[in-house]
């Protein structure tokens, strides 16, 4: 039998501002950077052979990062497939990693965990290492880490699209039944929005007015389908009044405005007034998953301007020109995280594969 | 309107009732969710007066959404809380499906957070209600690790699995015969009885004989009846139509012993192979359709693994490879029934 | 093997304008009143216990035969549980029932089909008697009736709600692939909008541009469970937007608006524009079933309410107040429909029925 | 970019390529639906070139409904048109469950219409793709009654099984293991032959000594090496591993006849009940899970209707009853192999 399964407590009850301070903004940066140079690590280890698949989360780093600089430790989080920058924010404080160059930010306690151990883990995981957070069981994001001290409750996707849509709404409503105001953030692209499962998730967690924020990375393409062949309403957002809820569109390459809408939301949510879908849209800098040939489907002038419109490079040039960092700054700053990158992979690397004489595991729980 | 204080009798349904609300009130993690289980109760009124007595955030209708109302499960559930969903019809999970077999059976292996979610479903035929209001499909879970799968015969049984699968901390499948609902009766006592008082069967045919004992747990097999010609294994419906069969055939002379399975995963092997090597011929019975049902599993384990002692081929009876007729005449040649069982027992008993 | 399957060839072009002459409404009138005495029969059977479970649509027939009056001869039908009003409409023609009364129309061909036949037919559907449709095998709409000469391509339901959309959706994609401007009409119930299906078929409808009229029945409560615990959008017909779609909401009781939007909708599907998802308005007049007590569930007010907005008495009125129908007539019309409903229905009473031993039968085509 | 032209060697992707292509010129009915199979060919390039030899009304991506994608499909084909729907994995098809078995399965029973529809389903393990992109999920269709269910390991059964399934009136689903599709090859002479070639078996193991003949038909199980000793019966990739099995223990002296069932339902039972009389010892093997999965109801049937003739107990090989995990290694120590078919035909040869 299961021992008491606690909710977790609420750690924290405020997320970021929406107006975020000079360092907030630098934070933000550390993070869009750390998570762009995390993906470029994986996209190389496929070339080298290492890694079998890998859906690169490069372009998306905008939506993901700034949405869960929305959130707030012991708020949940329920991530699909290019989702790291959300992970990596979610997990890892700033003042904890490089506490040099970060100071703890008011109002934000920093989580009791030791980042670079849970950046080791989550490589593990990306290789299917023993030490991985399912020991090898489950391929990359497939996995959840509930940490109840530090206020993470991640539920990692299964590959059917949709699917989790449900069950970040059943999340979010044990927040609300738990009471707190803690919500529930949730993403998916634009190609699962046409299962039937984002129907009925979305539509539950709107007659239950349960605080999930869930946001839509419309990238123009699931796999090779253009959004013409997904979906013929001219956004997406407008499917937010079919069911009750805000739909908001967003330039999914403004970190910021990004931020703006989550913060928004999440203050909704807290506020017990239900979801919110928020349409977020980027262009597409890579392939549906490295190593095919998707990216072809994109007319070559459709690749340019994705590709200039590099939201981690635009949100540089943005703090460049408020005049909140320099380049050396910033320099320092990639230069850290691709190290900070190289040094943890590689020990995932080197790190002990599962042990086949552990299989076949326990199914069951009791 | 909740249902009726334990009196005298408790039906099958009474019992399954009555553990949702000592579970409720036991556990504030636990609620329900289904379609029209709040004000109106549920469609066959299981949930009757739990909305007055444990209030709407425990007892929450579902939109028509069978995968998004398991999925809100599972997501609660994940969270610690322990839902209970109904489906309004057994047959209608197979909307919910992919939140079944690859959300919720797979969570606990892959991710090491148990999933404590009961899915409860009004299943089986013998109405009149054609098709899609009849199937009995736990043979598609019994196909996917990660779940457990229950299914009582008797209230007592009903009472104490569904109180344990509530407990459970995997996602537990609770099939529930419709026509047991109303027609199954034990005395009070002998159903909630947590001791080792009566066994609390429900007098039917010489299941009524059975030893006191502890209430039963998730995983385990029960005699209904001791035999020595021939081993009928059943669970649900069935189960009552073996009972009959039996006593029917003893007055033939014909001895046998009806294994009730009530629980189909994790399954209680060593029940079934005792029971084979006993008589060393065995008949399989239930409702859901031959092919790929799980009395194929059954004979194969049994087959397998008590070799030596069959001194039969292995029968199954089971439905037609149909889908379920709607006219009652034409339904009924396809169920089974104590005569049909009592047939192929004597086949067995001559073999 | 199947014998070559051809797509039934389009019988008449144009369905019912909009703009009905004075006998296009007496025929609507007929199917009105017929709709009704056939509901209230088999309400009847229920409580006398020859019928176990009846879906009274007593209270949508101005949907269903307004709706079915939109569409012709070689149009597809998909129907769902309270849709008698559509298939009677449907497959009978006025002319060939009581010609006495109703020369043919102008440019609507009389199905060849001889309607007392048809009319037994279904009522032994209803009885799960041989002579249905189904021959027993099947529970009342769950049949299907294919009658390429009369331009009849019925299909019926099964009980999974929403299951029937993505299927009435790709009749029409074929509908749409034979050519020839046909359409494919088809109802939900607003609890059957819930469901995931009703989501995919729907928009692959609109991303494939099928001709789809998809009319949700909203009679406020699905079983006991009110909209307000089904969906939390203001109305249904803003879904359509959503998909891209035309979204139109009419009053359900009032046949004419009906007809006119249904028209409309058909109009714009054989010009090749896709679907119309239209949300009908009605009260309910009834319980979910016969027999069970949800009808209770409705407070006295509601419930007093929706039976006073009575359709075919409010049609009635219309026509009594044009000065397009007397008294009289009105009477007899009824008294005429409810003695071919009783005929029919004791008829198949009295046939015989279906053989076990003809079991189990054919579960393969080939 | 068109799969290359018939040469002298065509791989089991090639010829179920093929297979489309042909259907597709000979019926002007049969048209594609499927998540990106239209530009970019299919996820596995199984559709390449089609969009731009048939034109879009024929060859049509769908949205990310799996659901959504198998209903539009019923209502076409209940029209007479014969849609080829392509699960991009055959693990999606659970979303479309309900579509499945309990729309398309049941259709002509109920109302007597006919639907022509082929579901294609990548199914199958050993690419270190984890829980969701390996599942062999073929048992849950064999328990509903309605569908035909295909399972090719060759490129002679893959072409002539899917002209078949695309010509049959009623659901088909056909699952293609990912792990034959460049692995497996045969001569294209003896791929596509309809007269009465060579059986066109890809050479492997002792299975391209077949008899010559007719194409194979649904329903029809293939010999694909005769044996005295011990029988394996298989189907997919596994029937290869079977292949190799019987080739390894032939050293040892023991000889092992292999049947490859290539069609679950309807299941050729008579060469089920052959093969398994012949030999006496029966070892059934298959890459799905271990319970509930179709070795059940083979050996269930084997057990009843050979009884007389075993000499050993119908062994089972199958999947541990878990979700497929995701390192290379711990995959490796679930899968089906040859040597460990070896070992049971070993043991089953010593009983
Ligand atoms: C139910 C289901 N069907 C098919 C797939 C295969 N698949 C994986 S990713 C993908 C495309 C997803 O597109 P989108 O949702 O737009 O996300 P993106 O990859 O563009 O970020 C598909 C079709 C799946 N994972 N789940
Ligand atoms: C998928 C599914 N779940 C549950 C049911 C049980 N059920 C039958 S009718 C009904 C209510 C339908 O309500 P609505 O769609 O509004 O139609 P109405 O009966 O009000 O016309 C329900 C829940 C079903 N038929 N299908
Ligand atoms: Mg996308
Ligand atoms: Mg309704």
């Amino acid at each position: 039998m299961l021992e008491k399964q606690a909710v977790p407590r609420p750690v924290e009850a405020e997320g970021h501002s929406a107006h975020p301070s000079p360092q907030a903004l630098r934070e933000m940066h550390l993070f869009l950077r750390l998570a762009r140079e995390w993906d470029l690590r994986f996209e190389r280890l496929v070339r080298l052979g290492a890694v079998s698949k890998w859906y690169s989360a490069v372009g998306n780093e905008a939506i993901t990062v700034a949405a869960a600089t929305a959130i707030a430790a012991g708020d949940a989080l329920v991530s699909l497939h290019r989702d790291s920058g959300a992970i990596l924010r979610y997990y890892v404080d700033a003042s904890r990693l490089f506490p040099d160059q970060f100071p703890p930010l008011p109002g934000r306690r920093a989580p009791p965990t030791e980042p670079r151990e849970l950046l080791y883990r989550l490589a593990c995981q990306m290789l299917g290492k023993a030490d991985g957070f399912s020991g090898g069981r489950e391929r990359s994001y497939h996995y959840s880490f509930f940490h109840e001290e530090a206020g993470i409750i991640h539920v990692g996707m299964i590959s059917h699209l949709g699917a989790m849509i449900p069950v970040a709404a059943g999340v979010a409503l044990a927040l609300k039944q738990a009471g707190g105001g803690r919500v529930a953030l949730n993403f998916i692209g634009e190609g699962g929005t046409s299962t039937g499962d984002f129907h009925e998730g979305l539509n539950m967690a709107a007659v239950y007015k349960a605080p999930l924020v869930l946001i839509i990375q419309n990238n123009g393409y699931a796999f090779s389908t253009p959004s013409s062949e997904q979906y013929a309403s001219r956004t997406l957002a407008e499917r937010g009044p079919a069911y009750g809820v805000p739909g908001v569109r967003v330039d999914g390459t403004d970190a910021l405005a990004v931020l703006r809408c989550a913060s928004e939301a999440v203050a909704r949510a807290r506020a017990g007034k239900g979801p919110t879908l928020i349409e977020a849209v980027v262009g597409r800098m890579r392939g549906h998953s490295e190593g095919d040939d998707s990216f072809l489907v994109l007319s070559e002038d459709e690749r340019r301007r994705s590709l200039e419109a590099d939201p981690v490079l635009r949100f540089e040039r943005t703090l460049l020109e408020s005049g909140a960092v320099t380049h050396p700054y910033l320099d320092q700053v990639a230069k850290r995280c691709a190290e900070l990158v190289l040094a943890t992979v590689d020990r995932a690397l080197a790190s002990r594969d599962p042990d086949p004489s552990s299989l076949p595991g326990r199914v069951h729980a009791g | 309107m909740p249902v009726k204080a334990p009196s005298d009798q408790v039906t099958y349904l009474e019992a399954i009732s009555r553990a949702l609300r000592d579970a409720m009130r036991e556990d504030p993690s636990v609620f329900l969710l289904g379609q029209d289980v709040a004000a109106y109760g549920g469609a066959f009124k299981v949930t009757a007066g739990m909305l007055e007595d444990f209030g709407p955030e425990r007892v929450m209708n579902t939109p028509i959404s069978e995968s998004g109302a398991i999925g809100v499960a599972v997501g609660a559930a994940l969270l610690g809380r322990r839902p209970v969903v109904e489906m309004q019809f057994a047959d209608f999970i197979s909307c919910g499906f992919n939140q079944i077999v690859n959300v919720a059976a797979k969570m606990f292996w892959r991710t090491g957070r148990p999933v404590p979610l009961v899915i409860r479903c009004p299943a089986g035929g013998g109405a009149g209600a054609g098709a899609f209001h009849s199937q009995c499909v736990e043979a598609w879970f019994l196909h996917t690790p990660g779940l457990k799968v229950v299914a009582p015969a008797f209230p007592r049984d009903a009472y104490w699995l569904l109180r344990a699968a509530i407990r459970d901390p995997d996602p537990v499948l609770y099939f529930e015969h419709k026509q047991l609902y109303r027609r199954v009766k034990a005395p009070a006592s002998a159903v909630f009885d947590a001791g080792g008082g009566s066994d609390g069967r429900d007098g039917h045919g010489a299941g009524g004989g059975g030893a006191a004992g502890p209430p039963p747990r998730i995983g385990q097999a029960a005699t209904l009846r001791e035999g020595e010609h021939v081993t009928v294994i059943s669970y649900g419906w069935t189960a009552h139509h073996a009972l009959e069969a039996a006593e029917k055939v003893a007055a033939e002379g014909i001895s046998v012993e009806v294994l009730d399975l009530r629980t189909l995963a994790p399954l209680d092997e060593e029940a079934v192979l005792r029971a084979a090597r006993k008589t060393g011929r065995v008949l399989i019975a239930h409702e859901a359709c031959l092919s790929g049902g799980f009395g194929g599993e059954l004979a194969a384990r049994i087959a397998e693994k008590a070799f030596e002692h069959l001194d039969a081929p292995v029968r199954r009876l089971a439905y037609p490879d149909i889908p379920v007729p709607y006219h009652r005449a034409l339904e009924a040649a396809c169920l089974p029934s104590a005569e049909k069982i009592a047939q192929v027992v004597r086949e067995l008993r001559g073999w």
